[in-house]
């Protein structure tokens, strides 16, 4: 049961019964796709931000959510719906047009994001689209996040909210240029800019992974480590967390959203969480393969050990958030262009180096990958200008 | 930090100026991290602060002019709401003015009595400190702690007078009532808990990376300036200067008791905030001495938990009308000196009273170490002030 | 209704020339480095049309990578000419640059 | 078909945009109807098969020089919030200059189009025998980028350095 079969089991629900190669199937099969995406990133919001509260609490000596629902899992959807039901504020100084843009600028990325990212084995179908580009649309995409910031602290018209999303636009700038530049590391390694390629790459051991593989040793753990670091400065997670450092700017660009927008913030943060935990998996951690070669990992397995990885490194995102403080943003801007832009130039230097040295990695990796694409050539047909892929093989 | 010159309006470059733009900014009174209700009118260029203006009086309640409209023991209660983190200390130091206008004589028993609940006081509003700040400099989890901690420390004083917050529990002439049976125990049970939960809030904060990294350096006050402004309690202590009333001009039993006065040189954030964690040692130090010296002193006799209150009570009337004088009294509060000057008319209420606030006090040098900093460093010097704003303002 | 190589160059030409008439009337500095952006993205629509169009191999990828030449070269146009504003804005208040004159004598 | 609606819907777009941008009133209004066009300009690069092109375009042009712009206008407006109104100027001299530069780009354009439409390079390219098997855009790109323009590319990096470096030194405040 792949995805596209899922697609197309719900179009025939519907009472749509679509031939392969008509465009108009296409649009519907890709709109359900995006409904199950979204579905999928509601439920993992929701999800997270029960878990989220449960263990932050018990890291605080307290309880969390308790009385909405047993053991208080429904207190999320109850929050959502208070926040919905909401009066919607717009201030009279406000840019009402960018106002009211700016969280669904914030929000699309977040979502968009899900597209490239296989949530287990491609080749059972779990990825709606995977890109030859992949790793490229990821970060444009993520990217696009920053306009929207700096819009939402525009339009508020409060001094406040300006700062924050200077603020917070000058850090996620800051820190896409090392995040860039580890991103190129299992990029160097596998060859491709593909994520399942990349995945692929990786060995069948956990000690071949991306993060911990020995023939590329200290470059590939320090990217992975830069990566990690980037990644919670990327999504405003706690030793980064200034764009909406209370203390200081109060909540910083979104102070003045109220209701449903400000959900729709929460929202994309906390998808941003998720996609960034999920992006590490797949770059660095062997994606959806298991530890060890004879557990199983095909098939849903592999839905598994993706799942599984992604909420390891969201526990270790809420760890540290309930463990460290904020440092300051001159120190956040340091850290960014001092420390991490040489480590991570470093880390591919030296991996470039290394691989231009001993072309076996890259070779066996492609080697990997040839043998595996070799799936149905109907899949293969290449559409004209629009020579992606649908869901597996290589155009 | 930037040197004050280059804060100011415009950097000369050559012939030609940069013009930089300052922008007025209002932080509070309503804002999470200003403790309350103080609003600091920021001029700021960029990040920088240029000016840091306090802005006081949004929880004033004019508890000077209260005092001379009610009777002397009708006004402890007004004291509970003064500086209402460490009530005890207000309590304490209003009662002291007030015996000294009559010249009454404590009972023993009363002092050390007073002198515990003073330093259990002491450790509970540093704890409030210790995570208040956290909270401040972004850190969530350590507030949760020290309010764990904190907690117990209420919850014995809810046994000893019923409440956890406005205690109104010292009396002109001593106090309300006698400690219960066993509660000396728990106070002990309490400092062998106290000291391994302080080292891991040092592990979580105060030695943190990232908290050296936010005030090793911030909100420097060179000994000098802490001096000429007058300052006390740990913000003075922060800057080396050894003093404290406890050993300076001792009260009570003070001069009995051996604790050590806890300086830092560094005179930043980090120095101040390493005093407080500090003083929370010595206090318990001191809490064990009253222990010992308590447990040798009678029990009360009756099986009412309570007792009779003869012997932590002297004789007082109920309407006392001291004679025509007047005095200043100051103890060492958790925030620094707090004190009282109190004239009386020989009538029962008294003509005058003046509270000498620290947190008032210390709030003053605000201004003069604010600028050069950045917006997220202010936060940490006015929360490392501790100020509580129903002191600051009364 | 196959959409040909000159769909892409009237396409092209129009943004260039909504370009155009931004710089002759736009006067404020910023707004003008905009109307440049419209005119090099004019330009890429054009190169990577003519590449898809007129190379029927699409191995050989000129015109894409000229295009991506063209990004450069703005990225580092908008690095540098938003410098230029900033420091012109804060050294004399201004914006318009009918107003910036003071290369003129 | 889905080519002709995505290519009318991308162009209808870019025209709006960027009409907006040069006759907003409010410059980040204008900035925004940039990345619009800008995004729609990506659009069509991946219409015309250049997928790694359109999502450079989108990484570097929406996520670095937008974002610049956006910056330049914040910082150069009041930062207090009070808002500059943009005005336009010569609307007639400007619009007759347009008018022209269209008039003879679309005439240009469709007289070589159709010149051109038959005619197709038939030259036996040396780089093809590196490109043998190459079956993903990217691949290609890379290649190209490191052989016959390895020139240009290797300059393009010394431009950017340079760019850096000269607006650091321009935007930088006293020592």
């Amino acid at each position: 049961m792949t995805l596209t079969e899922i697609s197309r089991a719900i179009a025939r629900f519907l009472g749509f019964d679509p031939p392969t190669d008509q465009a108009a199937a296409q649009v519907i099969l890709a709109l359900i796709d995006a409904l199950l995406i979204f579905g999928f990133l509601m439920l993992g919001v929701l999800v997270l931000i029960y878990v989220f509260r449960k263990i932050v609490g018990f890291i605080q000596a307290r309880l969390g959510p308790r009385y909405t629902g047993p053991r208080g899992i429904l207190q999320t959807l109850a929050d959502a719906l208070k926040l919905l039901r909401k009066e919607d504020i717009i201030p009279r100084a406000a840019d009402r047009i960018a106002f009211n843009l700016a969280p669904l600028m914030v929000f699309l990325p977040a979502y968009l994001v899900y597209i490239v990212i296989p949530f287990g084995d491609p080749e059972t179908g779990l990825v709606v689209r995977d890109l030859n580009v992949g790793v490229l649309y990821l970060l444009s995409i993520s990217s696009v996040t920053v306009i929207g910031i700096v819009t939402a602290g525009w339009a508020s018209a409060n001094k406040w909210s300006l700062l924050g999303g200077m603020r917070s636009g000058a850090q996620l700038i800051s820190y896409e240029v090392p995040m860039t530049l580890v991103f190129a590391v299992p990029v160097l390694l596998a060859g491709s800019l593909r994520l399942s390629d990349i995945v692929r790459a990786q060995g069948e051991f956990f000690w071949q992974w991306n993060a911990f593989r020995l023939d590329f040793f200290p470059f590939t753990l320090l990217a992975f480590i830069t990566f990690l670091i980037c990644a919670l400065a990327e999504t405003n997670q706690t030793p980064f967390d200034l764009p909406e450092a209370e203390s200081e700017l109060v909540a910083g660009f979104h102070v003045e959203y109220s209701g449903f927008k400000f959900a729709i913030f929460f929202l994309a943060e906390f998808g941003n969480t998720i996609a960034i935990s999920a992006i590490a998996t797949h770059l660095f951690l062997g994606g959806w393969k298991a530890p060890f070669p004879f557990l199983p990992d095909s098939g849903f397995w592999s839905l598994g050990w993706f799942f599984f990885k992604v909420s390891l490194l969201v526990l270790l995102i809420i760890w540290i958030r309930g463990t460290l403080l904020r440092v300051r943003i001159d120190q956040v801007m340091e850290l960014g262009w001092k420390v991490l832009l040489p480590i991570g130039l470093i880390c591919v230097t030296g991996v470039g180096l290394l691989v231009s040295i001993r072309p076996s990695p890259t070779e066996q990796a492609k080697q990997k990958v040839a043998v595996v694409s070799e799936c149905p050539v109907s899949l293969q047909k290449d559409d004209g200008p629009f020579r992606w892929c649908r869901t597996h093989g290589r155009t | 930090m930037m040197d004050r010159e280059k804060l100011v309006g415009s950097v000369g470059v050559g012939e030609q100026t940069i013009r930089t733009e300052t922008m007025e900014v209002s932080m509070g009174p309503q804002h999470p991290s200003t403790h309350g209700v103080l609003r600091v009118v920021l001029k700021v260029d960029g990040e920088w602060i240029v000016e840091a203006d306090p802005d006081l009086g949004y929880l004033h309640r004019s508890f000077e002019k209260l005092g001379e409209l009610r009777t002397y023991p009708q006004g402890i209660f007004l004291t509970d709401r003064w500086d209402y983190v460490s009530a005890m200390n207000n309590n304490w130091v209003y009662c002291l003015a007030v015996e000294k206008l009559l010249g009454l004589q404590v009972p023993e028993k009363a002092e050390w009595i007073r002198v515990l609940i003073s330093e259990m006081q002491r450790i509970a509003s540093h704890l409030v400190f210790m995570g208040t700040y956290g909270l401040d400099v972004g850190a969530l989890t350590p507030f949760f702690y020290c309010f764990r901690e904190r907690e117990k420390i209420l919850d014995l004083f809810e046994e000893i007078c019923g409440a956890r917050l406005t205690y109104n529990f010292y009396r002109i002439g001593g106090v309300s009532r006698d400690v219960p049976r066993g509660w000396l125990d728990k106070v002990e049970a309490l400092c062998d808990y106290l000291i391994p939960r302080l080292d891991e809030l040092d592990d979580l904060l105060t030695n943190n990376k990232v908290f050296l990294a936010r005030t090793v350096g911030i909100g420097v006050i060179p000994p000098e300036m802490a001096i000429s402004y007058g300052l006390s309690g740990p913000m003075i202590r922060g800057s080396g200067i050894p003093y404290d009333l406890r050993k300076v001009a001792p009260y009570s039993v003070y001069d009995q008791i051996e604790f050590d006065v806890v300086t830092h040189d560094g005179g930043d954030c980090w120095s101040r905030t390493w005093v407080r964690s500090q003083e929370m040692r010595q206090s318990i130090r001191i809490v064990r001495q009253c222990i010992e010296k308590l447990r040798q002193m009678p029990e009360p006799t009756f099986d009412d938990p309570y007792g009779p209150s003869t012997h932590v009570m002297a004789k007082v009337p109920p309407k006392p009308k001291p004679k025509p004088n007047d005095v200043y009294v100051a103890i060492e509060s958790p925030r620094g000196e707090l004190g009282v000057y109190m004239v009386s008319d020989g009538s029962e209420k008294p003509y005058r009273m003046k509270i000498r606030g620290p947190a008032f006090v210390n709030l003053s040098v605000l201004p003069a170490i604010a600028p050069g900093h950045k917006v997220a460093d202010l936060v940490a010097i006015v929360g490392n002030v501790d100020i509580v704003m129903g002191e600051v303002d009364r | 209704m196959e959409i040909g190589l000159s769909h892409y160059l009237i396409l092209s030409g129009l943004l260039f020339a909504i370009g155009i008439y931004g710089i002759l009337t736009r006067r404020n500095a910023i707004a003008l480095l905009m109307c440049v952006e419209l005119m090099l993205n004019a330009v890429n629509i054009n190169l990577v049309a003519i590449n898809r169009f007129l190379q029927p191999d699409w191995r050989i990828m000129t015109g894409q990578i000229f295009a991506a030449f063209v990004i450069v070269l703005a990225a580092a146009e908008a690095c540098v000419g938003f410098a230029l504003v900033i420091a012109i804005y804060r050294n004399l208040n201004r914006i318009n640059v009918d107003e910036i004159n003071l290369l003129k004598w | 078909m889905g080519e002709v609606i995505a290519f009318y819907i991308l162009a209808l777009i870019i025209v709006l945009g960027a009409l907006a941008v040069v006759t907003g009133r409010n410059l980040f209004h204008c900035g925004l109807s940039l990345a619009a066009v800008l995004l729609a300009v990506a659009g069509l690069f991946i219409l015309n098969g250049a997928e790694f092109l359109a999502w450079v375009q989108v990484l570097i042009y929406v996520g670095a020089v937008l974002v610049i712009i956006l910056y330049a206008i914040m910082l150069s407006e009041n930062i207090t919030g009070e808002r500059i109104l943009l005005i336009s100027q010569n609307r007639g001299v400007g619009f007759a200059a347009a008018t022209l530069v269209f008039a003879l780009i679309a005439f240009l354009g469709i007289s070589l189009s159709g010149l051109l439409a038959g005619h197709t390079s038939s030259v036996k390219d040396p780089v093809l025998a590196l490109l043998e098997g190459a079956d993903s855009n990217v691949i290609v790109f890379g290649t190209l980028l490191l052989t016959r323009y390895i020139l240009p590319f290797e300059f393009a990096s010394v431009f950017l350095v340079i760019a850096l470096i000269g607006a650091l030194v321009i935007a930088r405040t006293a020592e």
